[in-house]
């Protein structure tokens, strides 16, 4: 890990990531091999911790969603881990594309170099909106616009668009959160972790995060399995 | 191109792209010349205005010069322009003056947290639309101004008070707003 | 004045007061000619302006025109109006026009999807801009604001129209970029 002991690059985000370790290690963007790159990945995450370089929430939930892949690959039904595996080869393609698109675009930039005028004001009675509409129309955009977000209430798009994604996040969520709880030092038990988790696959995929993040190094069980902290370094 | 014709287009291209009178220290300053020349410069322009039959003339107004169309040119920019005023609301205006609508008074910040995005320039082209109005300060922190619909309101969606405001409709699958005209979309 | 040189004066007039790229239809329909014969008068203005160096130039935007200053004079009117050249974007900024650009009408949250990380955040800078506009709601659950690229987004990129964005070329062998994702091809 010595490459990791100069100053961090500082990616876009986690795919952005993923791409550098991808091409850096030469893996296959069509076949990845999850564990060679989960372990880059969270090499990257401890350097960056101890650098206190801030990362975003969306880099800790990609370490989860690598853990799950390769947990779930652990399964006696690895059409799921394939499945899951593939969903992120796709994302990754799709960014990679995005990127390439985005370099393209950079040499044609410009700049606001052609000066337009603004447009002249006409005077403002003439203005004076003239179309009609039934009111109906006032009662479709309140509910397009949602009950909750009409009050002020912040529901963004975000939340909703999470909604939509429910499916594969809501394991890997699980995940998140054995790491969101140990990070900072803390020390919680091994039963806590499924408290009020009474979905039988989360609480397998629960199990089986716990189980990669110890073999991995980067979360420790105390003598008796039932304390779990972060490690400090990584123990390899 | 000459040097002449250069400084000539040079005035042109500020004038244009400014689009308010600008006054000549200014001018002079940016084509670096001295303010006694602006006049000469300007006349030429004019000249040129005037053998190509181009609809643009200058104004000089005190220290000041503008760019502008021609008196004559009224009537057709009138016509070319004033059909913007039978556009439909944009997709944005609508759902703006439906959270005003329904929620009245509220400042600007009130509809872009509902919004999600800045809405401040929706809501002044509402007002130039006659559709809401100022009303007051609204008792938050900070004071911001609050916005209420109009009379104009009223009448463009055929209600005779607020109180007539339909309840929402739950969203129908396939109900997108596209902001196409639909009969009831008829000019008064 | 030649009936020839009047419909251009007419042009050019509507031109200079919209400011804004307007469509040959409305052109046509204030100067009362057919829609065919608006090339015509515009190519005849276009030469009025080459011939007298004027600082003028004529664009011509997918089905609208537009009167805009020549790009060389771009200094000048910098230096007298005082503002600054746009600097260029951040590699956030870009991934994320460019992502709106080949997919739009998008929401945030498939930028977010697309990019792996929030980028609420830059979607309003770039709208800030005026490099990207909202264009109402999509029709996905939670009804997202959709958002598009500008006409400034096309002048800025030196594009006559969004079917002149660069094919992109992949790094990796495999997969060529359609630009035919939509919001429903997310997994869901």
């Amino acid at each position: 890990m010595t490459e990791m002991q100069f100053k961090l690059d500082v990616f876009e985000g986690p795919l952005d990531l993923l791409l550098h370790l991808i091409s850096k290690h030469q893996l296959n963007i069509h076949d990845i091999e999850i564990t060679k790159l989960l372990e880059q990945y969270l090499l990257y995450m401890d350097a960056a911790r101890q650098q206190n370089l801030e990362l975003a929430g969306e880099f800790l939930e990609m370490a989860a969603r690598l853990v799950y892949i390769k947990a779930v690959s652990l399964l006696p039904k690895p059409e799921e881990a394939e499945k899951a595996k593939q969903e992120l080869q796709g994302s990754l393609i799709e960014y990679a594309l995005a990127q390439a698109a985005a370099k393209q675009l950079r040499e044609q930039f410009l700049a606001d170099d052609i000066f337009v005028r603004k447009p002249m004001k006409l005077p403002k009675v003439q203005q004076t909106y003239q179309l009609r509409h039934s009111p109906d129309r006032l009662a479709e955009i309140f509910a397009q616009i949602g009950k909750e977000r009409m009050k002020g209430q912040l529901l963004s798009d975000k939340i909703t668009d999470t909604v939509t994604q429910a499916k594969s996040v809501s394991v890997i969520s699980k995940v998140v959160s054995i790491l969101r709880r140990l990070y900072g030092g803390n020390t919680v038990t091994v039963d806590s972790l499924y408290d009020g988790v009474t979905d039988r696959s989360a609480r397998v995929a629960t199990f089986l995060a716990v189980l990669e993040l110890t073999r991995f190094g980067r979360i420790r069980l105390n003598e008796d399995n039932t304390l779990l902290t972060m490690c400090e370094k990584k123990g390899r | 191109m000459t040097e002449e014709n250069q400084l000539s287009a040079m005035a042109e291209a500020i004038l244009f792209a400014a689009g308010e009178p600008l006054e000549t220290s200014r001018i002079a300053q940016a084509l670096g010349v001295t303010e006694s020349e602006i006049p000469v410069i300007m006349q030429k322009l004019e000249q040129r205005y005037l053998e190509t039959d181009s609809a643009l003339q200058i104004l000089h107004l005190e220290k000041a010069w503008q760019l502008a169309a021609k008196q004559e040119f009224a009537p057709v920019i009138r016509t070319a322009l004033e059909t913007r005023r039978m556009q439909p609301l944009s997709n944005a205006a609508m759902e703006t003056l439906t959270i005003i609508a329904y929620n009245q008074p509220v400042s600007k910040g009130f509809v872009e947290r509902v919004r999600g995005i800045d809405s401040s320039s929706v809501v002044n082209s509402l007002a130039d639309k006659g559709l809401v109005e100022e009303a007051g300060r609204i008792d938050v922190p900070g004071h911001p101004i609050g916005y209420r619909t109009t009379d104009l309101f009223l009448r463009v969606f055929g209600l005779r008070s607020l109180e007539e405001l339909p309840e929402p409709k739950p969203a129908e699958s396939g109900g997108t707003f596209t902001g196409e005209l639909t009969e009831q979309d008829v000019p008064s």
